[in-house]
Order: structure tokens, then C-alpha cells, then sequence
């Protein structure tokens, strides 16, 4: 590949990239903005910039939806698509509550000193996620994954004084350094084996040359980068990471872990597994099927141990880790149950369980950031008799655990259904079973909250204030989950429209 | 030369090059032992005194006897040191400075090793002796050496980023990272020297390059007022002179760099001088770097560590950035 | 592809790996941990560009991954060690073992 | 006039309104709130009774059906691009309701005992508004479970009882309280869960219809029953289709046989069969006694009425094959049932136990496998209902005055209550069967209808009936007639607000005791079908 | 391939010369150490703690500078190599790249990293 025949960026492709650019220019401009202005100047202002900024961003990718033909930048490293262009409204949706959330609670609770930074390191954040959903070639995922990852490192070490965000920080750095070394590796041999890092040429070559020559280090580069993005999505059994780092994490900062990280992690994941080894195998070697067959057992143990672990939690924030855990597990079913007679892809289905997912976790921690301002610490103690301190709110959270739980009529339950509808479709009917009977055990440790704040006492009974950033944040999440279990249909119909397999993979 | 790095490696290659190697090797040596001799001179007669004229005639031989002393003296290691590492620490500062030697080109036949990327060997083996003195300083556990050892990695290392970052501009304009290449892209007139085009840079490139010798005006690393002599308190005898010996290795290498980067290698300075054998060109214009670093150490004074610091992040590496911009504009206009 | 240079250096890619991976996970030292991720890193600097000369379709683009990897290597263990110095400073300590005041 | 007027939507939302009411009302303001709780059950009553008197005895099938389409979500249309004649392949939900002759009884049943177990509310002494809003919630769930006629609502009304019963038994039953409200939740969420499996199975197979150029995944009952039981009807997708593909919506014998198991398995723990019982004496023992009425009277129902209409309906040649089983299942319940409430010192848990036995008596009736038996199973489901919810109400109003159910603490309430103790004697009496009263037509009905399958199995069964007599025998004459503490002589008989529930309650057990025509009438309308149907399946099996 | 021969064989040289040198050394010099010739050196009094003490945290901020612009670095120069090749686009997208690291200089700057304040 000489510098000649490279496809360069034109000034007309700008256009494409205007949601990342927005990011990156806005990101730069408040770094110096927080730098120049003096002390005095109140750093919130500085997050309400950042969601204008995340609402402009959404804007320019909301234009660009429903593109027929998807455009490939940057030879053919970079495509907006509608699979990519779908998620990357998810990101930006779950930052803006992240901040919100952020913009409720007590300077000293998130970066303290640096609240500058903590606002517009959402910026650099999400863009890395954004990266990961739009790239088609190795390198500029594995670039875009780092951008989040190390953005995130920073943001759970934000609180330099407090001892356990310090330690969440480092578990987390040496979690995700193992498992980008992981992903890498077993990226490098899927380069020595295609001579490419483009993943349709990779797929290609994987198909025109058969696998049987070097089978045995193909399956190495599979269960490598598994292994990895297992970790990057908090997968049992590579979720040991997320509890600590969730709990050292501040509050907005773990949602955002639970919710965007992880959605970052699905979209490579996705990408990564359909483009890359779609229909690559040989009779003696059946890749694509051990593939999927793999991810299965994943989200078999993903959703057991995930739920099993929470059931003991006590501290909130580990328990929506764990549950987080099982999450992972639930999403990772759309992924396995693949393209059948009756069935293309998971797509739809995986993304209307995100979007709920997203709605239902915000919602739960922005209950949290409440609870914990007025407790001072994450325990699930924190939420008893909050029926009598604050009863809209009490309410407000039972419908988002109700959601969290899967029970009707919620976007949970029909984010769940739908993954358990095209699983039966597919046959894998122990999946399913699985599936089902571990969200059984997780009503335990939801309705635990419900227990806490309604069975119980708590012991003060004075009111509860509800800062209005939270309160919207809330009621926000809480409202979308209840919406998206009524009228599930238009969501559903419009990400079946949008995306196409062949068109988003694999033009 | 040439023939054996074309062909398959044979014994008679090998040991040719082994050959050259030891040359080299004696004649770094040869040359740190009169430079240390040619800058006590040059010192003293800057400051009306005659420098060393006791050993041997006019006192060439003073360095010798001085390696001598060095060689004969005990050696005491601190009980209290990391040995280990306390006797590795000279090694490791000394095998790089050393190594970039191998890459220098002399005249357009006279060179070892003719490497594609040498500029990046040479700035990434240079680095590596930051770590033996950073070593050297930890491993006596002391506290002036370890406070010396610190201070002096933090100034190499904030230098090296601009001496880097000055060189891209030299790149830019051959085309090139091989050192071979880009004396060859001076060929002609003196104003093809990349000292002309890339003023700015040769400013920046030699200041740092200054201060990565921990020489006068930045040798706050051994300065003698507070931190004693800095990372090698500890060090005595032979080991000792192996800083040393680094130190003035190193001062051969940027002043063979130098004059390969900026100063035309082996190009006269005009087409009608070019009877004059190359090789007595570029020893002229190294002799000449060489003169000005003992010149600089006779006159300035040392500067204060905070002004080290500012010196190297504020102004010369945003000069350096800058260079590269304007060498790319001009590049694009000229074109 | 070149099976044996390619093999060898391979082996010593996957060796490193291992050392790299055994170092994270049993270290006690934290920076030793971080140095260990840093060695699995280059393991597979070392596979890149190993595989962009003896891999089954040779090309640069190993050796311009290679790059990025470095780079990224390289914010990650600067954020390490800060994330590090900021432990040490609340806790006094860069035992591993330490680090255990969030079990429950 | 009823074909405009959506009155089973009118059912199920009624109390709704009521909860809208409430939700204006200051909560300090406990008189109203209860009125309003109270008046409200009486909406959907009225209708109920309206609708039985309007139920048309010589119809066929389903009546007043009502469907609108609520969900439907287009699926995969990038295959169908290239499948050429489908144009639209979709999953369909639907808000379809619809009563026959098996529901019509029990959504009066639910109404009715909902109204009583709101009188009976007066018992709660706290928290009056959440109580109210909870109640009637639960209250649409089970109306709407009894009247869906999609596989989909019908697991959405069944889950959506489940919230508002973990409230209600978490906040308002006694000290063991979030226990039970915890096993209830789990146990119930496990058997909606494995139903939800099943029903997902069926939906993804039998739920297939075509309809002109679309295809169509749904969850009506209706296009599920008739592909299961008419193998061809697949077929009615175009033929040029059947013959470029195996057909995908088609259950093996294995998967049949899964998928029953699973429906046994969940609506068994709804029921509840035997291992999966914990859960329901919790419940009895701790929840407050006007939610244990609606939990005995209604919610054990609606594991049965599942099973019949899932689990029997659609399945009758696996429920033919597996009847020995069932019919076992439903004779260890009856004595396991009985012999426990034997020894037990607590009347509640006596109760409780009385229920398994009493439910086995049903699970008994359907192993029959013929119209007889499933006319006793609903029998027997409203004879228990009825019976159940009168007796948990006196059980309340006991409990009240001697703030303890220990059968050894209670006793010689005859002289001080006799009101109450007639009462009592009334349900006791009909729980062990006498004539005349409504739980003899349904066991009478029940081991009829199996005694010609499987005589010994009936034979064993009827032995818990005799058990019956004697644990019913011991708890209610201890209560009645045994040795009166001192304190048993000042209680006070019961206030008009406790009296007229049991009075009415008392009443329909006499009139199905008396007249059971009043049930069997409408019962015939369905059953007929499915006499038929369980003859014909074997032709017809194997889907 | 034998460039790189030679290049091995400088290294070899520079092992050898401190080893042969030290060794010959040993052989001459004497060896004659007391407890009071192996203390540690603090200006003539007894050491005082140990002397590995903590050092400034400054340090390592320039460690992290140079990282940053020393990767830089790895970015630049075969993009200057590359230079001609590549055009005016190119030279945009370098300037995007430096400016972004020079917003980090500037941050440095404006958080007093870059300003030595004790040893």
C-alpha cells in the first residue's frame, strides 16, 4: 500500500465526521475554557456545555440516519452506517444523563478540584465509543476502544483524595491493560493470517483461502480477543474487575461504565465477530459455528454468575455491577442467536434491550446519586423508608427496578422478550431457559430496593432533597422505561428498517 | 566496506568488521582522552593560565596518567548500595554512547554502519543512558546521587523532546532518516547546509543537544554546590571513569551529528574546494563543534534549575514544533 | 508464511505474553504489575511486526499498528503510575495485597 | 346492544378507575379512601354479573370478543427482500380478550370474592391509599387473566398480579412478612418465567399464520389452537413456500413434550402441585387475611385455569399420555395435603394445607381427560374459591379479637360469636363435601369423571376425602364447640361490615350446592368442544 | 542485514570494554575496605535514614511530558520522511495532531507543572 493509492480524507467527508468533530472541538475549547477562567467561575457551567455539546453531536448523527448506501472514510476504515450511526445515539444519550446526573450531585462527590475536567472527559469518552461503533479495520477500533478505556481510567480515579477511587482506578488499569493486551494479540495473528486489518478483507480472505491451513491459530485470535472484550464488557467469568471499580467509581462515572463502556464493548464485539468471521469455516473446522457456540456459553455464565454474586451485595453500586454482569450476559443473547431461515441477526433486537438497559441503569443510578447525597454512603440501607421521605421518587425507582427486573409492562420486559423471542426462533432453547430463570433470581436482589424502601424504616425520617439535575434524570429514565414498554412496536419497527445486515456489514 | 554488508555474512566480513569495530572503539578512545587534554587548555588559556603542561610534553600526557590514577585507585561500593545494580549503572550509561557511534557516516566511502533509520537508532540508544545514570543514582543510595540521578534524567529527558523534535525539520527536507542521505542533500554551496534553512532548528538542536551533555551552562546535574557531584558520589576508580568516559563519548557523537545534521558532513563549503579531502572537511567542522562546547563551558555561567526546566518546555520545544510547520510551508510554497 | 522465522519469533512473542500475564496476575509490587502489561504490550509489538514480514500476506500496515500500540502503551502506563502515585499517597502502599478495602 | 359497548375491556379496567380516583384523594383522608376502594370492586361485579346473565347458553366458542392490535414489530425484512411473494413478516401482539364458558364463572368468581376481600380490607390499619391502589391493581391483573386471548396478555396480566401482591404482602402481612412477600415473588416469577418460555415456543411455531401476503407471528390463542390441532393449517402459507423450505414452525414430538412439561411445571407452582408448595404457606400464614382470601380464592385459580386452557387444550394428546402422572401428582397432593393439615396447630396452616388437597382434587379432575372431569375441575375451582375466601375471612375477623389462629388458643366461640361460628361450620362443612353444598357437586363431579380411567388411582384419592372430614372436623368443632378460655366469652360477634361478605359468600356455596346449573349451563358451551376435541385429537395428533 | 552485524558488534565492544577494563582494574588496584570507607557520603557526618527517600512527584510529571511528546515523535518522523509524499492534507492533519498535544503543553503550563519549585 503506497502513500499514493491511499484513499485520503476529502474536505467533503468532513461532513460525515461532524458528530465526532463536534466532540473533539468541544472538548478542546472547554479544556481551555476551564484553564483560562479564573477560580471563581462555577465549573457547572462547564457540564451544561457538555450536553449541549453531546445534544449537537446527536444532532448531526441524527441527520445522518438511514443512509442507504454507508459511506466508507479513511480507507475504508471508517464507515457511518446505520448500525453504527444507532449506537452512537445510544452513547451520546447515556453521557447527557451520565452528566446530568453528575450536575445533581456535590462537586466533592465527583472530581472535587477538578470538576472541570471531569465534565468535558465525557467528550473524549464517547467519542472513543463512537469510534469503536463506526470502524471497520483493527487499528482504528482498537484506537477508539483505548480513547474510552484510558478517558474512563481517568474519570474513576478522578477523586484523587478518596482512597477507594484511587484503588478502583488502578484495578481498572490493570484489568483493562491486560485485556487490551488480550484483544491485541489475538488481533495481530488475525493480521499475520489475512495481511490486513480491514475487516472485510479480513472476512474475505478468511473465506477465499480456507481455514484448514492455520486453523488451530485462528481459533487462538478468537478466543484471545474474547477473552479481552469479555473483560471490556465485564463477561463472566471476566467481570472480577467491575464491582471494586464500580464501587470506587464516582456515581455518574459507573453509570457510565455500566451503560456506554459496555455498549462500546458490544459494538466491537458485534462488528468484530459478524464482519470478521461471518461465514468462515471448513467442514473439518467450523469456525463461525464454535464462534457463536462460544459467545452462548459466555452468556449462559455471564447471566448465572452475574446474578448469583449480586444476590449478596449490599452496596448498591457492586450490585449494579453484578447486575451489570448479567446484563451482559442478556445482550450477549441477541449476539449468538444469529442468522437463521426466519432470522437476521440480532441487531434490532440487542439494540432495543441497550436502549432500555440504558434508561433502566440510568435511572437507577441517578436513584442512587440521590440516596447517597442524602445518606452519605452507596448501601442499601440508604433506601430504607424512602417511601416516607420522598414517595415520588420511592416510585419513580420501582418503576425503573421494576423495569431492571423484566416485569411487564416495562422497555426491560420487552427488551428481554424480544431477545427471548428470536433465541426460540433460532432453537436455542436452553439459552432461553437460562435466560429467563436467572432474571427469576435477580427479582431477589431488585426487589430488594423495593423491600428497603418500602418495608422498611430508614433511620432519619426527615424529607429528602431532590436537586432538579437528578430529579429530571430520574424521572427521564424512568418515563422512557415505562414508554418503551407500551409502545415498543415504533422503536422496534424503526431499528428493523434501519439496519440491514448486508448493507451495514458488509458493502 | 560496502562489498561486505551486500554479500552473505562470511568469517572474513565478521571479522573485518570486528576489525573496524575495535578501531572505532580505539579511537573514541584516543579521542575522549586528548579532548579531555584539548579542553583543559583551551579552558586555561580562555582564563590566562596554561592548563596542564607538567606530564609529559606541553602535558599530553596528563589524561593518560590521570586514567592511570583512575585505574590503580580502590573502588568502595557503599555497603548500603544496591550492588547489583551500582555496578551495572556505569555499563549501561556507557554502552549506548558508544553504539550511536557505529552509525555515523565520515566521508561519503568512510562509515560503519550504513542504517536506513539511523537517526532514530541514534536518538532512541541515546536515551537508553539516561536510565544508567537515573540508575546510577538510585543504586547508591545516597541522597545527593539519588536527588543528582533524578534531576539530571529530568533534564535529559525534557531536552531530548526538543533535540527530536528539531531534527524532523532536517528529515523533512531529505527525505530521509539515513544519515548517508542527508549529507548527501548538502552537496554544493554552503547555503545547502541545513544550518541555513533550518536556523531555527540548529538553535534549538544545539542548545539541547547542550544540555543532554550535561555540560556548562546545564550540567546542574553534578552541581558541585549543592548536590556535591551529583549521580556519581558514590563512584570511585575505574567505574567513575566510566561516566566519564560516556560524557565525552557522547561529546564526540552530537559533534559528529552536528555536522552531519547541519553542517554539510563531508561537503565543502564550495564546489571549487572540493580538491581538499573530504575527510579533513569534516574533521574541520567537528573540531570546530567540539571547540565551541569547551568554548561555552569557559564562558557562561550555570543557569537555575527552574530556568532549566522553562528553558526546554516553554520555549524551545513550542520554537521546535513551530519549525516544522514553517519548514512544511515554506516546502509548499516552494513547490 | 514463513513458517520457521516466523514461528521463532513467535514463540518468543508468546513467551513474553505469558511472563507478561503471569507478572500482572501474581505480582505483589503494583509497578511491577503495570511493567508486566507494559511487557505483554510489546509482545505484541513483537507479533506485528514479526507477522507484517513473515505473515501470510506481508505488508506494513503490522509495523503502523505496531505503532499505535506503542502509543497507546504508552498513555497507559503514564496514567498507571499516576493513578499509582495517588493510591500511594492515600494508602502509603504499592502492595497489591493491599488493595482490599472494598471486599463487600 | 353488548356488541358495542367493549364491556370485558370494561371488566378489566374498571378498577382502574378507582385507583385513578384514589390517586386524588389526600391520604390522610382514610373513610373515603376505603369507600372508594370498596365501591369501586362493586364496577366490575355489576358487569360480571351482567355479563353472566347476558351469556348467550346456546353460543359455540368464544363470546364478546373484543381485539385491537397493540404490538406489532416487523422482523427481518432484509430476508424477505429476497423471498420475493412474503411482504411484510412481522410479530404481532394483540389486546385481545374474549370470554367462553371456563372463564365466564371464574371472572365472576374473581370479581366477586375481590368485592368481599375489600370489605374484609377493613382489617388494614395502615397506609389505606397504597393498600386501596394496590388491590385494585391486582385486581385488573386477574380479571385480565381470566379474559385474555393472547398468549402475550395473558402472561402480561399474570405478571402484573405478581407486583402488587409482593406490595401487599410485604408491607401489610405480619412479622415474617418480607419473607413470604420474597418466596412468593420468586417462586411465582420462576413459574411466569418458564411459562413465558413456553408460550414464547408456541409462538415462535404454532403463533405462525399467514394472512395474504404477510406473515404473521402472534399469540392469539385462537391461531395457536387451531395449528395445533390441524397439522394441514400450517400449510395455509402459499405452497410455492412449503415447497422451497422445511417448515420451521414445526414442533417435533420432543418439543411438544418440553414445551407441556414446562407449562405443567409453571402453572404446577401457580397451582400448587406438590414439591413446589412452600411458597403458598408463607403466604397463607403471613399475608393479611383479605389478601389471602383473593390469594386461596382467586390466584391458586388461575395456575389452574392455565393449565387447563394451556396446558390440557393445547396439548391433549401429551396431557392424555402424561394423565397417569397428573392424576398421581393430584392424589399425592390430596393426601399429602390432608394428612398434613391433620397435624397441624395452626388453623391458617390447616387451612393451607386444606388448599393443596383441594387442588389436588382439581389436578385429579383434569387427569381425566373428558368433559366430566374438566366440569368438575371448574367446579371444584369455584366451590374452592368461594369456600376459601369465606373461610380466610372468618379466620380474619378471628384473628382481630384473639390476635393468634393457634387451635389451642381458640375455642368455645359458639356461645360468644354464633353468628361466626355458623358461618364457619357452613365452610367447613362444604370443604369436606356434604351434599348440598357446593364442594360436594365439584368432588363428587371430579371422581366420577376419573374413576373410569384409572379406578385405583380414584380410589386412593377418595381417601382424602375422608381425611377431609376429619381435619375440617377437629379445627372447625375445636373452634365452635371446644373448651372456651375466659376471654373467648367477650368477644364480640361480628359487625355488619364482616357479616355481609360471609353472608353472600355463604350464599352462592348453597346455590351451586343446590342448583349447579347455574355453572354447568354456561360450562357446557365450551366443554361441548372440547369433548370433541379430545376424542378427535388422536386422529388429528401429532400436529 | 549486516549492517545490523555491525551494529551488534559495536554493542558487543561496549560490553567488553567495562568489563575488560574493571577486570584488568581488579587485578591492579587494592582492595582494602573498612566499614568507614563503605559508608554512605553525606557531606562528612553520618548518613542520616535511608537513602532512597521519597522524591518530588514533579519528576514523574516530566516523565509524563516527555512521553507524550516523545510519542509524538514516533508520529512525526515518518511522516517527515513521508513528507513529500504526502501533500498539503497531510500537513493539516499533522497541525490538528500537534495542536491537540500543544493544548496539553499549555494545560501543563497553566497547572504550574512545568514550574520547578523545590529540589
Amino acid at each position: 500500500m503506497s502513500p499514493d493509492t491511499l484513499l485520503r480524507l476529502q474536505v467533503s467527508d468532513l461532513a460525515f465526521l461532524a458528530p465526532e468533530l463536534t466532540l473533539v472541538i468541544a472538548a478542546v475549547v472547554f479544556s481551555l475554557v476551564d484553564l483560562l477562567m479564573p477560580r471563581s467561575f462555577n465549573r457547572s457551567a462547564i457540564g451544561w456545555l457538555t450536553i449541549v455539546a453531546l445534544a449537537g453531536s446527536a444532532a448531526f448523527v441524527a441527520l445522518q440516519l438511514g443512509v442507504d448506501q454507508p459511506v466508507s472514510l479513511l480507507n475504508q476504515s471508517y464507515r457511518v452506517d446505520d448500525f453504527a450511526l444507532v449506537l452512537k445515539l445510544l452513547f451520546l444519550a447515556g453521557t447527557a444523563i451520565a452528566v446530568l446526573i453528575s450536575l445533581g450531585m456535590k462537586k466533592e462527590d465527583l472530581g472535587g478540584e477538578d470538576i472541570g475536567e471531569y465534565y468535558y472527559f465525557y467528550l473524549p469518552a464517547t467519542l472513543g465509543a463512537m469510534v469503536v461503533a463506526s470502524s471497520a479495520d483493527l487499528i482504528m477500533l482498537f484506537v477508539g476502544l483505548e480513547l474510552l478505556s484510558i478517558t474512563t481510567y481517568v474519570m474513576v480515579g478522578m477523586r484523587k483524595r478518596v482512597s477507594v477511587s484511587s484503588e478502583g482506578a488502578f484495578k481498572y488499569i490493570v484489568m483493562g491493560g491486560i485485556s487490551s493486551a488480550f484483544i491485541l494479540y489475538g488481533m495481530s495473528f488475525l493480521y499475520g493470517l489475512t495481511g490486513s486489518t480491514n475487516l472485510l478483507e479480513i472476512n474475505a480472505a478468511l473465506r477465499e483461502s480456507g481455514i484448514d491451513q492455520f486453523a488451530a491459530l485462528l481459533y487462538v485470535a478468537f478466543f484471545l480477543m474474547l477473552t479481552g472484550i469479555g473483560f471490556k464488557i465485564a463477561a463472566a467469568p471476566f467481570h472480577s474487575w467491575a464491582p471494586d471499580v464500580y464501587q470506587g467509581a464516582a456515581t455518574p462515572v459507573a453509570a457510565y461504565l455500566a451503560v456506554v463502556s459496555k455498549a462500546a464493548g458490544f459494538a466491537l464485539l458485534f462488528r468484530l465477530f459478524y464482519t470478521g468471521f461471518f461465514q468462515v469455516g471448513s467442514a473439518k473446522y467450523p469456525l463461525h459455528d464454535d464462534v457463536f457456540l462460544t459467545l452462548a456459553v459466555l452468556a449462559a455464565a455471564a447471566m448465572i454468575v452475574g446474578n448469583a454474586m449480586a444476590l449478596r451485595q449490599q452496596n448498591v453500586k457492586r450490585l449494579l455491577a453484578l447486575s451489570g454482569v448479567a446484563n451482559a450476559g442478556y445482550l450477549l443473547v441477541p449476539i449468538v442467536a444469529q442468522v437463521g431461515l426466519f432470522h437476521v441477526s440480532g441487531y434490532a433486537e440487542l439494540v432495543y434491550y441497550m436502549i432500555a438497559y440504558l434508561f433502566m441503569n440510568m435511572g437507577a443510578f441517578a436513584a442512587l446519586a440521590i440516596v447517597s447525597r442524602a445518606s452519605g454512603h452507596d448501601d442499601m440501607r440508604g433506601f430504607a423508608g424512602l417511601y416516607h421521605r420522598a414517595p415520588a421518587t420511592a416510585f419513580a425507582i420501582v418503576l425503573i427496578v421494576l423495569s431492571l427486573a423484566g416485569i411487564p409492562v416495562t422497555g426491560g420486559f420487552f427488551g428481554k422478550l424480544f431477545i427471548l423471542l428470536g433465541a426460540v426462533e433460532m432453537k436455542l432453547f436452553w439459552l432461553a431457559l437460562v435466560m429467563i430463570v436467572t432474571s427469576v433470581v435477580s427479582f431477589y436482589y431488585y426487589f430488594g430496593l423495593i423491600r428497603q424502601m418500602f418495608m422498611r424504616s430508614g433511620s432519619e425520617e426527615s424529607p429528602i432533597r431532590v436537586t432538579p439535575a437528578l430529579g429530571v434524570a430520574l424521572w427521564m429514565s424512568a418515563a422512557a422505561g415505562v414508554l418503551l414498554g407500551f409502545f415498543p412496536g415504533p422503536v422496534l419497527n424503526g431499528l428493523e428498517r434501519l439496519f440491514r445486515f448486508s448493507t451495514d456489514f458488509f458493502a | 566496506m560496502q562489498t561486505y554488508f551486500e554479500n552473505p555474512l562470511s568469517w572474513t566480513g565478521f571479522f573485518t568488521m570486528l576489525a573496524v569495530g575495535v578501531l572505532m572503539l580505539l579511537i573514541v578512545l584516543g579521542f575522549v582522552t586528548y579532548a579531555i587534554y584539548f579542553e583543559r587548555k583551551v579552558i586555561g588559556y580562555m582564563q590566562l593560565r596554561p592548563g596542564p603542561n607538567r606530564t609529559g610534553p606541553f602535558g599530553l600526557l596528563q589524561s593518560v596518567a590521570d586514567v592511570t590514577k583512575l585505574l590503580i585507585k580502590e573502588d568502595t561500593i557503599p555497603s548500603k548500595a544496591d550492588r547489583a545494580l551500582f555496578i551495572l549503572a556505569p555499563a549501561i550509561a556507557f554502552v549506548p554512547s558508544f553504539a550511536v557511534i557505529a552509525t555515523l557516516p565520515y566521508t561519503s566511502n568512510l562509515y560503519a554502519a550504513d542504517l536506513n533509520v539511523g537517526l532514530l537508532y541514534y536518538g532512541a540508544l541515546t536515551s537508553i543512558s539516561t536510565l544508567g545514570i537515573v540508575l546510577g543514582g538510585w543504586a547508591s543510595n545516597n541522597k545527593y546521587s539519588l536527588l543528582g540521578g533524578m534531576r539530571s534524567a529530568a533534564q535529559m529527558i525534557s531536552y531530548e523532546v526538543p533535540l527530536i523534535l528539531s531534527m524532523v525539520g532536517v528529515i523533512m527536507l531529505s527525505g530521509s532518516l539515513n544519515l548517508r542521505t542527508i549529507v548527501e542533500g548538502q552537496a554544493g554551496w554552503i547555503w545547502n547546509w541545513n544550518i541555513f534553512p533550518q536556523i531555527i532548528a540548529f538553535g534549538v538542536f544545539v542548545i539541547a543537544a547542550i544540555s543532554e551533555l550535561n555540560r556548562t551552562p546545564f550540567d546542574l546535574p553534578e552541581a558541585e554546590s549543592e548536590l556535591v557531584a551529583g549521580y556519581h558520589v558514590e563512584y570511585s576508580g575505574f567505574r567513575f571513569a566510566f561516566f566519564m568516559l560516556a560524557e565525552y563519548v557522547y561529546v564526540y557523537a552530537i559533534a559528529a551529528l552536528t555536522t552531519v545534521l547541519f553542517l554539510g558532513g563531508w561537503h565543502a563549503p564550495a564546489p571549487f574546494l572540493t580538491f581538499i579531502p573530504e575527510l579533513i572537511w569534516f574533521l574541520l567542522k567537528f573540531s570546530a563543534v567540539v571547540f565551541v562546547l569547551f568554548w561555552l563551558r569557559a564562558t557562561m555561567p550555570r543557569i537555575r534549575i527552574d530556568q532549566l526546566m522553562g528553558l526546554a518546555w516553554k520555549y524551545l520545544l513550542p520554537i521546535a514544533l513551530v519549525n516544522i510547520f514553517l519548514t512544511a510551508l515554506v516546502k509548499e510554497l516552494l513547490k | 508464511m514463513t513458517v520457521d522465522l516466523a514461528s521463532s519469533y513467535l514463540t518468543l512473542a508468546a513467551i513474553l505474553f505469558c511472563i507478561g500475564l503471569f507478572g500482572a496476575l501474581t505480582k505483589r509490587n503494583a509497578v511491577i504489575v503495570l511493567l508486566s502489561i507494559e511487557l505483554m504490550l510489546n509482545a505484541v509489538n513483537l507479533n506485528l511486526v514479526a507477522l507484517s514480514k513473515y505473515g501470510v500476506v506481508p505488508s506494513l500496515t503490522g509495523q503502523i499498528f505496531s505503532l499505535f500500540t506503542i502509543t497507546v502503551a504508552a498513555a497507559e502506563a503514564a496514567i498507571g503510575v499516576a493513578i499509582l502515585i495517588a493510591l500511594f499517597r492515600n494508602r502509603g502502599t504499592s502492595d497489591v495485597k493491599d488493595m482490599n478495602e472494598m471486599k463487600r | 346492544m353488548l356488541d358495542n359497548i367493549p364491556i370485558l375491556s370494561l371488566i378489566v379496567f374498571a378498577p382502574l378507575l378507582g385507583v385513578l380516583a384514589l390517586l386524588f384523594v389526600p391520604k390522610e383522608n382514610g373513610r373515603l379512601i376505603r369507600w372508594i376502594g370498596i365501591g369501586t370492586t362493586f364496577l366490575p361485579l355489576l358487569l360480571a354479573g351482567w355479563l353472566y346473565a347476558s351469556f348467550d347458553l346456546a353460543g359455540e366458542g368464544t363470546q364478546f370478543a373484543e381485539s385491537m392490535r397493540w404490538i406489532a414489530v416487523s422482523l427481518n425484512s432484509e430476508l424477505l427482500e429476497q423471498l420475493g411473494s412474503v411482504e411484510t413478516y412481522r410479530v404481532q401482539f394483540d389486546y385481545a380478550l374474549a370470554a367462553d364458558g371456563i372463564s365466564l364463572p371464574l371472572v365472576f368468581l374473581t370479581a366477586f370474592v375481590a368485592t368481599m376481600a375489600a370489605f374484609a380490607s377493613v382489617h388494614i390499619k395502615k397506609r389505606f391509599k397504597t393498600y386501596f391502589i394496590l388491590f385494585l391493581l391486582l385486581e385488573t391483573g386477574m380479571l385480565g387473566v381470566f379474559l385474555a386471548r393472547d398468549l402475550f396478555l395473558f402472561f402480561l396480566f399474570f405478571e402484573i398480579t405478581l407486583v402488587p401482591m409482593f406490595f401487599l404482602i410485604g408491607i401489610y402481612g405480619l412479622y415474617e412478612r418480607e419473607k413470604a412477600a420474597n418466596r412468593f415473588l420468586v417462586y411465582n416469577g420462576l413459574g411466569s418465567a418458564l411459562m413465558l418460555v413456553a408460550f414464547l415456543i408456541l409462538i415462535a411455531t404454532a403463533g405462525m399464520s399467514v394472512d395474504g401476503a404477510s406473515f404473521i407471528y402472534s399469540g392469539s390463542y385462537d391461531v395457536i389452537f387451531k395449528n395445533m390441532h390441524d397439522a394441514a393449517s400450517f400449510s395455509n402459507m402459499g405452497p410455492e413456500f412449503a415447497q422451497n423450505f422445511p417448515n420451521p414452525f414445526f414442533l417435533t414430538e420432543g418439543n411438544r413434550t418440553f414445551v407441556f412439561f414446562l407449562l405443567l411445571i409453571a402453572f404446577g407452582i401457580k397451582l400448587p402441585i406438590f414439591p413446589f408448595h412452600t411458597w403458598m404457606l408463607r403466604v397463607h400464614t403471613e399475608a393479611p387475611p383479605s389478601i389471602v382470601m383473593i390469594h386461596s380464592g382467586v390466584l391458586l385459580k388461575m395456575g389452574a385455569y392455565g393449565l387447563l386452557k394451556f396446558g390440557v387444550f393445547l396439548f391433549p394428546n401429551e396431557a392424555k399420555q402424561w394423565a397417569v402422572l397428573i392424576a398421581i401428582l393430584g392424589v399425592v397432593n390430596i393426601l399429602y395435603g390432608a394428612a398434613l393439615a391433620f397435624v397441624q396447630k395452626e388453623f391458617k396452616l390447616v387451612l393451607a394445607y386444606s388448599s393443596i388437597s383441594h387442588m389436588g382434587i382439581v389436578l385429579l379432575a383434569v387427569a381425566a381427560m373428558n368433559g366430566i372431569g374438566v366440569q368438575g375441575a371448574v367446579f371444584q375451582m369455584i366451590s374452592h374459591g368461594l369456600i376459601s375466601a369465606l373461610m380466610f375471612l372468618i379466620v380474619g375477623s378471628l384473628y382481630e379479637r384473639t390476635s393468634s389462629t393457634l387451635l389451642s388458643s381458640m375455642g368455645g366461640f359458639a356461645k360468644s360469636m354464633p353468628f361466626m361460628s355458623g358461618m364457619l361450620l357452613v365452610a367447613g362443612m362444604a370443604s369436606l363435601g356434604l351434599p348440598g353444598l357446593s364442594g360436594f357437586v365439584s368432588e363428587f363431579l371430579a371422581f366420577l369423571s376419573l374413576f373410569d380411567e384409572m379406578p385405583i388411582v380414584t380410589a386412593v384419592g377418595c381417601l382424602g376425602i375422608i381425611l377431609a372430614a376429619v381435619y375440617v372436623l377437629r379445627g372447625v368443632l375445636g373452634i365452635t364447640f371446644g373448651a372456651a378460655t375466659e376471654a373467648s366469652l367477650t368477644y364480640k360477634d361480628a359487625r355488619w361490615v364482616e357479616a355481609v361478605p360471609m353472608i353472600a359468600l355463604a350464599a352462592f356455596i348453597f346455590l351451586i350446592g343446590i342448583y349447579p346449573a347455574v355453572l354447568s349451563e354456561p360450562l357446557q358451551t365450551t366443554i361441548g368442544g372440547l369433548e370433541q376435541l379430545l376424542t378427535g385429537s388422536e386422529a388429528n395428533g401429532g400436529g | 542485514m549486516n549492517n545490523y552485524v555491525l551494529v551488534a558488534i559495536f554493542v558487543a565492544l561496549g560490553v567488553f570494554l567495562p568489563v575488560a577494563a574493571l577486570t584488568l582494574g581488579r587485578l591492579l588496584r587494592p582492595h582494602k575496605p573498612t566499614a568507614q570507607k563503605q559508608t554512605t557520603y553525606e557531606s562528612g557526618n553520618d548518613p542520616v535514614g535511608s537513602g532512597q527517600v521519597r522524591f518530588n512527584v514533579r519528576y514523574y510529571l516530566f516523565a509524563l511530558m516527555f512521553v507524550v511528546f516523545d510519542v509524538e515523535a514516533v508520529f512525526l518522523y515518518p511522516w517527515a520522511v513521508a513528507y513529500d509524499k504526502l501533500g498539503l492534507f497531510a500537513v493539516v492533519e499533522m497541525l490538528i495532531f500537534v495542536l491537540l498535544l500543544v493544548i496539553g503543553l499549555i494545560y501543563a503550563w497553566k497547572k504550574k507543572v512545568l514550574k520547578w519549585t523545590s529540589i
